[in-house]
């Protein structure tokens, strides 16, 4: 169960952010948790012909902060957590950009690794973004992917 | 007196457009009356969700429609290769 | 199965170091990866009396280093990992200190989540450090804890 | 000609020093035998694990002490509480 100390910061950005800068900040002002666990989610970088040139993620105001809100608040009813932190980006990526971070505080370190990974998984198939990829020159927008409610299932 | 239609994903490409204005009507299925029979297909797709508002609808059927309604289209999210 | 772009760096040191600076460089150095995990422990502050004032970390030289690159390896065999680096403190350290940093870089992250939840666990329970506190003014060694083998346990 | 013994953690409470130097004796009775009786009693209790030259020794009596040697008494790594 949560505690009183505990603190949730949700960010949809729709310009570029600094992982390892949010996360010694995270991690400063959560002196009391023992571990902090991070989830980095970049743009790759495909040397290879027929990688992604630029990947855009849209979303839909009304519902997908809220939403993310939502998960937040699940996960710190769940785990054991000082803090959460969720910073998702929305609009045009180059690779090598960061997309998405979460990072999760706490006294023993199981509860903070079970709560990303958790966060991560329904970020990833549950939370209203969609994305395309430009990839030749020519943007598609990507399908969800069977893994991804496999991913979910694990939590049920 | 307008409704606004709004098309994410790929929803947007089948419209042509990211948002349109349409003249308000009383049920989604005036609305649909209204629009190309491709963009019908696409928005009565399996698994497209309808947001009235901001709120999510569970049934095609059941919303009475305002003036200055925001209507949104919802395909799948897109999943993640990561 | 570890390919063969994948790197591997296991660091123990006597002086503290920047988990926020590691990350960042770490992060950028797998652009193929779309995902970092990390985890950092520190010594935690506690604002109650009788909290931990210090912590000293003892290693043995012919034994802490060799044994901490086998973990290494082992993780990097098991899981397909773009990258993993292990920093370990030694020495004596002032709450909020950073202790520990594992960080694992996959292009699927379910494969960095469970490298270092394995690594930290194993860390934890059988890399050769010896560890006191100062409490009240007053150093005492720390023993095993019985968690300890039962996370091990999780992954046997 | 001389061993080197080194107690880590609390047994280095237990010998009052981190490392010490003892004269060469071909087996590890033959240096419990030159020891304090509490000190010899904590590093045979159970757990307790012995490295010679960096190398973990399973068997006590086993080794055959030249000089130079160094003789690690190990005992449990501590748990985190993290």
């Amino acid at each position: 169960m949560s505690g009183v100390t505990n603190s949730v910061d949700v960010r949809l950005v729709t310009t570029a952010f600094d992982p390892a800068r949010e996360i010694a900040q995270f991690t400063a002002a959560h002196p009391a948790a023992g571990g902090v666990v991070s989830f980095t989610g970049q743009v790759r970088e495909d040397s290879q012909a027929g990688g992604v040139e630029a990947l855009e993620l849209r979303h839909y105001g009304p519902l997908t902060l809220p939403e993310m809100e939502k998960l937040a608040a699940t996960v710190l009813g769940r785990w054991d957590l000082e803090g959460l932190l969720v910073i998702h980006r929305s609009g045009t990526m180059q690779p090598g950009e960061p997309i998405v971070l979460v990072a999760g505080a706490s006294r023993h370190r199981r509860d903070a690794f079970a709560a990303v990974d958790f966060a991560m998984d329904h970020l990833k198939s549950e939370s209203w973004f969609w994305k395309r990829e430009k990839v030749g020159g020519r943007w598609r927008w990507i399908e969800p992917r069977h893994e991804d409610f496999e991913d979910i299932r694990r939590w049920q | 007196m307008a409704l606004k239609l709004v098309f994410l994903g790929r929803l947007e490409d089948a419209a042509g457009e990211a948002e349109r204005k349409v003249p308000l009507v009383a049920t989604i299925e005036e609305v649909f009356a209204g629009l190309e029979p491709e963009l019908v297909a696409a928005l009565r797709a399996d698994r497209v969700k309808l947001a009235v508002n901001g709120v999510l609808v569970r049934d095609l059927d059941a919303p009475v429609l305002r003036d200055g309604d925001e209507l949104a289209f919802l395909p799948p999210v897109s999943g993640g290769a990561v």
